[in-house]
């Protein structure tokens, strides 16, 4: 009783979040409730004992998608202070009329829950019974990520891999890199819309120094990111025990690398992390898993066969090496698509926004 | 209806995300259109995990005399389909700065006249 | 499911509270009226969730899920300081 | 047993009473500042004595030594949240709301049409 | 010799891998690290298809776990066509960008969008596909995005929301079939369906895929993003996405189609042809009619890849061994044409400036050859014997004829026609139409006033388009034997 009102209380805020994000016209007020959705749904993720998923969603939500949507948003939209909700009825109707589409052919589907469904037979009853003793890896989502289905995750770090150079390439067309000597452009934006309230003070990475950063917060982030960095690397490698992975450790480290941007300056925080780290730590990733892949090749065994290294728990150790990849190429790819989105968010004071450009004098 | 409602409601409920997702594809707006995205892939992403479930089910870490376990492929599927999803998100964001650094908006329509003026 | 484990039922419930208080607290994030206004109402959502997984790790006995609430402990406010840097003011 | 039980049951529900308390102070403070300070009092109380029941009815050391942690974690980063958002919202010029009861009327009939 | 299977997507990766480091370290030298991996998956796609000739279809279980636990890759006659066209047409636009500048970021991009494509061809696993459609996309929405001024970037972005909830309608789909048969492999999911053919579950499985890859395909009316990402994109990018991502999700449906639901399925079910044949006349009398009236050449191209890509669709949805073999057939041969007029075309801005029809007024004095080259590959694609869009056209009408679908063979025939019109129009401006004082405002090499002959056409890119025209009619030679080999399979999908 208490566990299905928890459920259906859960699903019902899943399904109010959603909605008030699509109806709240000021886009930045919608982001901030679909952070909300996004805890509300890992904790859906929680009751459908997901534990990876719901990490995973946790990495995501509070470190990267939102931080990543409001720095965009920063550069791109004024907020407003209504509280305005508009529904467009037409396109409302011919989606529910889909939803209800897709409803009717729901009773076909085994219910939830039901241990007898096909899902609970086939693929499902084998990884639980061959998968901790074959691979050595207590955590079942584990070994079938980076075992049985590690080309599917080969594929996977492929696409992060693919997105931040992808990103690189779409945001060269402003002449944004990641050098951080020319990363702070002075905005070369159009004269049109943006309000044209420059303030004088020009040279973005000089004026940092003139200014006072709040002692509360630089503080607590200097003593809060050590802890961050250190569960990330913890998740990374206690994947294969517990709930975690390369993915969702990687989104934490490269979290507290965001934190320590936000506490010390962006700037500086990327004069620090320089290109070579990121290429370092961001192909290295990739390439560690190719090459465990072509190892296995050239030991006469199949792509991304771990048992033919002749050590012993083969399988358990290529699970976590290449765990460890991916979490390197996250980290790296994280890192560049925050810098690449936020570096120069990092404007001239007086361009942050325009409703404060009297204070910021 | 009253039995899929009983027995498959987390099913409904991932038709509905889906449905909202959809819905938020339709603003006019490109960031809430990104957001709809995402939207619009949780909802597919619950109906994997829903599946997946069994009642009275522990995750899927073994232990000893553990279990029964709940099924651990779709969390593996949602798992790589969430990080396909995030740099899908973080490319997009990128082009929509750069389409505000060229026209100065992120509304479709406005977009639409900027580019065929 | 659960069944008669009194301690188990309280701890449920007071998720549920929680989850109800979540929902509640969303007015403030559609209402505003300052972004800080909304932020606010999505730590405090953020502050729920800890809760609401704790509660659901220590009744339903899943003492992995407490790594994500820690998760969420240590970046909640990663939101808020992004938001504040971004819209609002250089240094936070 | 029905002493951990009483005492699960004491600390969450009075838990619970203070996360009520911050989240009308949410609701019905008149500005920024009355709710975060709202939120950063009451609800960490509230939410520290949740915890508190959380980990007595799990009995467990491992569980209790984890919930210890991130609760510390919490006292750190929700008051650095709260301080943050004041702090931001102050040198956005968000003034602080007065006790005049003429100004108060005012502010709530502006308010009510937002 | 099965490991080369999956070399060919890790090459492709690997050389992507070393092109970004590269990148970053300020090094220029993407393209030769490209085009020695393509040369290696021409050399690897045929050496499969040498040995799927000789012993038939290959699997291969990826880490050594055997399939339907691991992940299937599979070889057959189909895949391998698959693969040689595709190491062969992007090797061909690599060559036609030698002179181009672009950075090391963008051959890697490129290099993932081509492993993507032989991971579609190769897979033998439904979730595997949807995360290489998602590598191709991604990589494809980037090339999109790389081409010039903020309405390229406009294209790219609607082409990713598209192509994103396309590939998410596939993965529904997915879904419902996971649900109900508990398997992903292909093979392992059709043995499962028997029985099921009924379920409203599996009916739905099969729209959300075919509705996910008609939206990759692109059929109408979901095409509505294909016309700007296809002549928005640099022309290197507009040729292989325009000739490979289209073909990858056509051969993906017909896998999805033959493979997993098989044709006791489709018997069982007419809805999904019906869906299927009626999307696919859509698109193609919508392609053509619309690619006439258009004045962008680039434009015109894009619209008749919708046309041609509804005619293959139009064979698959016939589903018997003639009309499929067809289907396959202009797959292949619409890849090698549309790439071929791609370049062309990229070749012309390039050197004359000229990208409208008008401006290609009296291009046959100012460059024979390219001109000629344009017109076999037109002539081709209209269906003109012996060019290879010709056969394509012929087994599916025939196909078409056997199953009395007589409807479809007027709507081909008519799209035929047209296509001829717009073609034979344009190619009369390039003849026989008076030459406008070209604007030297469309010039792109350098900023110097366009060059006014022939000699001034890079080598490399007047050298790729006569090849490729060459291709069109050599390939028309050769599609018989390619349908011989096609046969076995192709009888086993129809039965």
């Amino acid at each position: 009783m208490s566990a299905l009102a928890l459920e259906l209380t859960l699903l019902g805020l899943l399904v109010l979040t959603a909605a008030l994000t699509a109806v709240i016209r000021d886009v930045l007020a919608a982001t901030v409730v679909f952070a909300v959705y996004s805890l509300v749904l890992s904790l859906v993720w929680i009751l459908l004992r997901a534990p990876d998923v719901a990490l995973t969603e946790a990495a995501v939500g509070a470190g990267v998608v939102t931080v990543l949507l409001v720095a965009t948003i920063a550069k791109t939209s004024r907020p407003t202070d209504h509280a305005e909700l508009s529904v467009r009825w037409p396109s409302l109707a011919v989606i529910g009329v889909f939803a209800v589409g897709i409803v009717t052919t729901l009773p076909s589907l085994p219910a939830i829950g039901d241990p007898t469904a096909p899902i609970h037979q086939h693929l499902g009853t084998y990884y639980l019974e061959t998968a901790p003793a074959e691979t050595g890896v207590s955590n079942i989502v584990t070994a079938i990520l980076a075992a049985y289905r590690a080309f599917d995750t080969f594929g996977e770090v492929v696409v992060v891999f693919g997105a931040g150079i992808g990103l690189l390439v779409v945001l060269r067309q402003s002449g944004i890199t990641l050098q951080p000597t020319t990363g702070s452009t002075p905005s070369t934006t159009d004269p049109g819309l943006e309000p044209s309230t420059t303030d004088p003070h020009g040279e973005s990475s000089t004026t940092d120094l003139g200014r006072e950063p709040s002692v509360i917060t630089t503080t607590a982030i200097r003593y809060i990111v050590p802890f961050v960095a250190l569960f990330g690397l913890y998740i990374a490698f206690h994947g294969a025990k517990t709930a975690g992975g390369g993915f969702q450790g990687g989104v934490v480290v490269a979290a507290s690398v965001v934190l320590v941007a936000f506490g010390f300056g962006i700037e500086s925080t990327r004069r620090w992390l320089n290109d070579t780290v990121l290429t370092a730590i961001t192909a290295g990733g990739v390439a560690a898993v190719v090459a465990i892949g072509l190892g296995a090749m050239a030991l006469g065994g199949r792509f991304l066969e771990y048992t033919v290294y002749p050590i012993p728990k083969a399988t358990t150790y290529g699970i976590e090496l290449v765990e460890l990849g991916i979490g390197a190429t996250v980290t790296g790819i994280v890192l560049v698509f925050f810098f690449a989105l936020v570096g120069n968010a990092e404007t001239p004071p007086g361009e942050s926004s325009p409703t404060h450009t009297e204070e910021s004098k | 209806m009253i039995e899929t409602l009983t027995t498959r409601y987390t099913y409904v409920v991932a038709v509905i995300v889906i449905a909202i997702g959809l819905y938020v594809l339709f603003d006019r707006n490109l960031i809430k259109k990104i957001v709809g995205l995402n939207i619009f892939q949780t909802g597919v992403f619950l109906f994997f995990v829903t599946a997946g479930y069994r009642t009275g089910g522990t995750p899927p870490i073994a232990s000893a005399g553990g279990g029964p376990y709940v099924s651990p492929l779709p969390h593996v599927l949602i798992l790589t389909a969430i990080v396909v999803g995030v740099s899908v998100t973080a490319v997009s964001l990128g082009m929509v700065f750069l389409l505000y650094e060229t026209y100065g908006t992120v509304q479709e329509d406005e977009l639409r006249e900027a580019i065929h003026e | 499911m659960i069944g008669g484990d009194l301690s188990t039922r309280i701890l449920l419930w007071v998720a549920v509270a929680f989850v109800v208080i979540s929902a509640v607290v969303l007015y403030r994030a559609y209402h505003g009226p300052t972004i800080q206004d909304r932020l606010l109402a999505v730590n405090v959502a953020g502050t729920n969730t800890v809760v609401i997984i704790v509660l659901v790790a220590v009744a339903f006995g899943l003492p992995d899920m407490l790594d994500i609430a820690i998760v969420y402990a240590l970046l909640n406010f990663v939101l808020s300081i992004a938001v504040a840097r971004f819209i609002g003011w250089e240094w936070i | 047993m029905a002493l951990t039980t009483a005492v699960v049951a004491g600390l969450a529900l009075f838990g619970l009473l203070f996360a009520v308390v911050a989240v009308v102070g949410v609701l019905r403070f008149p500005d920024l500042y009355t709710r975060a300070h709202a939120v950063s009092k009451s609800d960490t109380l509230g939410v520290g004595l949740v915890l508190a029941a959380a980990a007595v009815a799990s009995g467990s050391v491992g569980v209790t030594l984890k919930i210890l942690f991130l609760f510390a974690f919490m006292l750190v980063t929700s008051p650095i949240a709260a301080h943050v958002l004041a702090r931001s919202a102050s040198l956005d010029g968000v003034e602080a709301w007065q006790v005049d009861p003429e100004e108060r009327e005012e502010r709530e009939e502006t308010e009510d049409d937002q | 010799m099965s490991n080369l299977l999956v070399l060919l997507v890790v090459v492709p990766i690997l050389a992507a891998i070393v092109s970004a480091v590269g990148g970053f370290r300020g090094r220029h030298d993407g393209w030769t690290i490209a085009t020695g991996a393509l040369l290696v998956t021409v050399g690897l796609s045929t050496a499969v298809a040498s040995t799927v000739s000789r012993t038939g279809r290959i699997s291969y279980a990826v880490g050594g776990y055997v399939p339907p636990y691991g992940i299937e890759l599979v070889a057959d006659s189909l895949s391998v066509l698959l693969c040689v066209v595709t190491a062969t047409v992007s090797l061909g636009a690599l060559l036609f960008m030698r002179r181009e500048s672009h950075s090391n970021h963008f051959y890697t991009v490129y290099l993932l969008l081509i492993a993507g494509v032989f991971g579609l061809g190769i897979t033998g696993d439904l979730f595997t596909m949807y995360v290489f459609f998602e590598i191709t996309g991604l990589a494809a929405y980037v090339l999109v995005a790389s081409g010039r001024g903020g309405a390229a970037i406009y294209a790219a972005f609607k082409y990713l929301l598209v192509g994103t909830i396309g590939a998410t309608f596939y993965l529904f789909g997915v879904g419902y079939l996971y649900i109900v048969t508990g398997a992903l492999n292909m093979a392992d999911i059709a043995g499962r369906l028997g029985g099921m053919y009924g379920s409203p579950a599996v009916i739905a499985a099969a729209l959300f895929i075919v509705v996910g890859l008609a939206v990759k395909i692109p059929l109408f009316p979901v095409h509505t993003w294909l016309p700007d990402a296809h002549s928005k994109a640099p022309p290197s990018a507009s040729a292989v996405i325009s000739a490979l991502v289209t073909a990858a999700a056509a051969y993906a449906l017909i896998r999805v189609l033959f493979d997993v639901f098989t044709i006791e399925f489709l018997t069982a079910t007419p809805l999904i042809q019906t869906v299927l044949v009626t999307l696919a006349a859509g698109s193609v009398l919508l392609g053509t009619t619309v690619a006439a009236r258009q004045q962008s050449v680039k434009r015109m191209l894009a619209y008749s890849t919708v046309s041609q890509f509804g005619l293959v669709v139009i064979g698959i949805s016939i589903a018997n061994t003639t009309a499929l073999t067809g289907s396959v057939i202009h797959l292949a041969g619409h890849a090698v044409m549309k790439a071929g007029l791609f370049l062309a075309a990229g070749a012309i801005a390039s050197s004359f400036g000229a990208t409208t029809v008008d401006e290609y007024a009296g291009l046959g004095q100012r460059a024979p050859i390219l001109s000629a080259a344009f017109m076999v590959l037109a002539l081709a694609m209209v269906g003109i014997p012996p060019g290879v869009g010709f056969f394509g056209k012929w087994y599916i009408v025939l196909g078409a004829v056997q199953a009395e679908a007589w409807p479809v063979a007027v709507v081909i025939f008519l799209s035929t026609l047209l296509t001829l019109g717009y073609f034979v129009g344009l190619l009369e401006r390039i003849y026989f139409g008076t030459p406008t004082v070209s604007k030297p405002t469309a010039a792109t090499d350098g900023g110097t006033s366009p060059p006014q002959a022939e000699s001034d056409v890079d080598t490399w890119k007047l050298a790729v388009v006569l090849v490729a025209a060459v291709g069109a009619v050599g390939l028309g030679f050769v599609s018989t034997p390619v349908a011989g080999f096609l046969e076995p399979v192709i009888e086993g999908m129809v039965r």
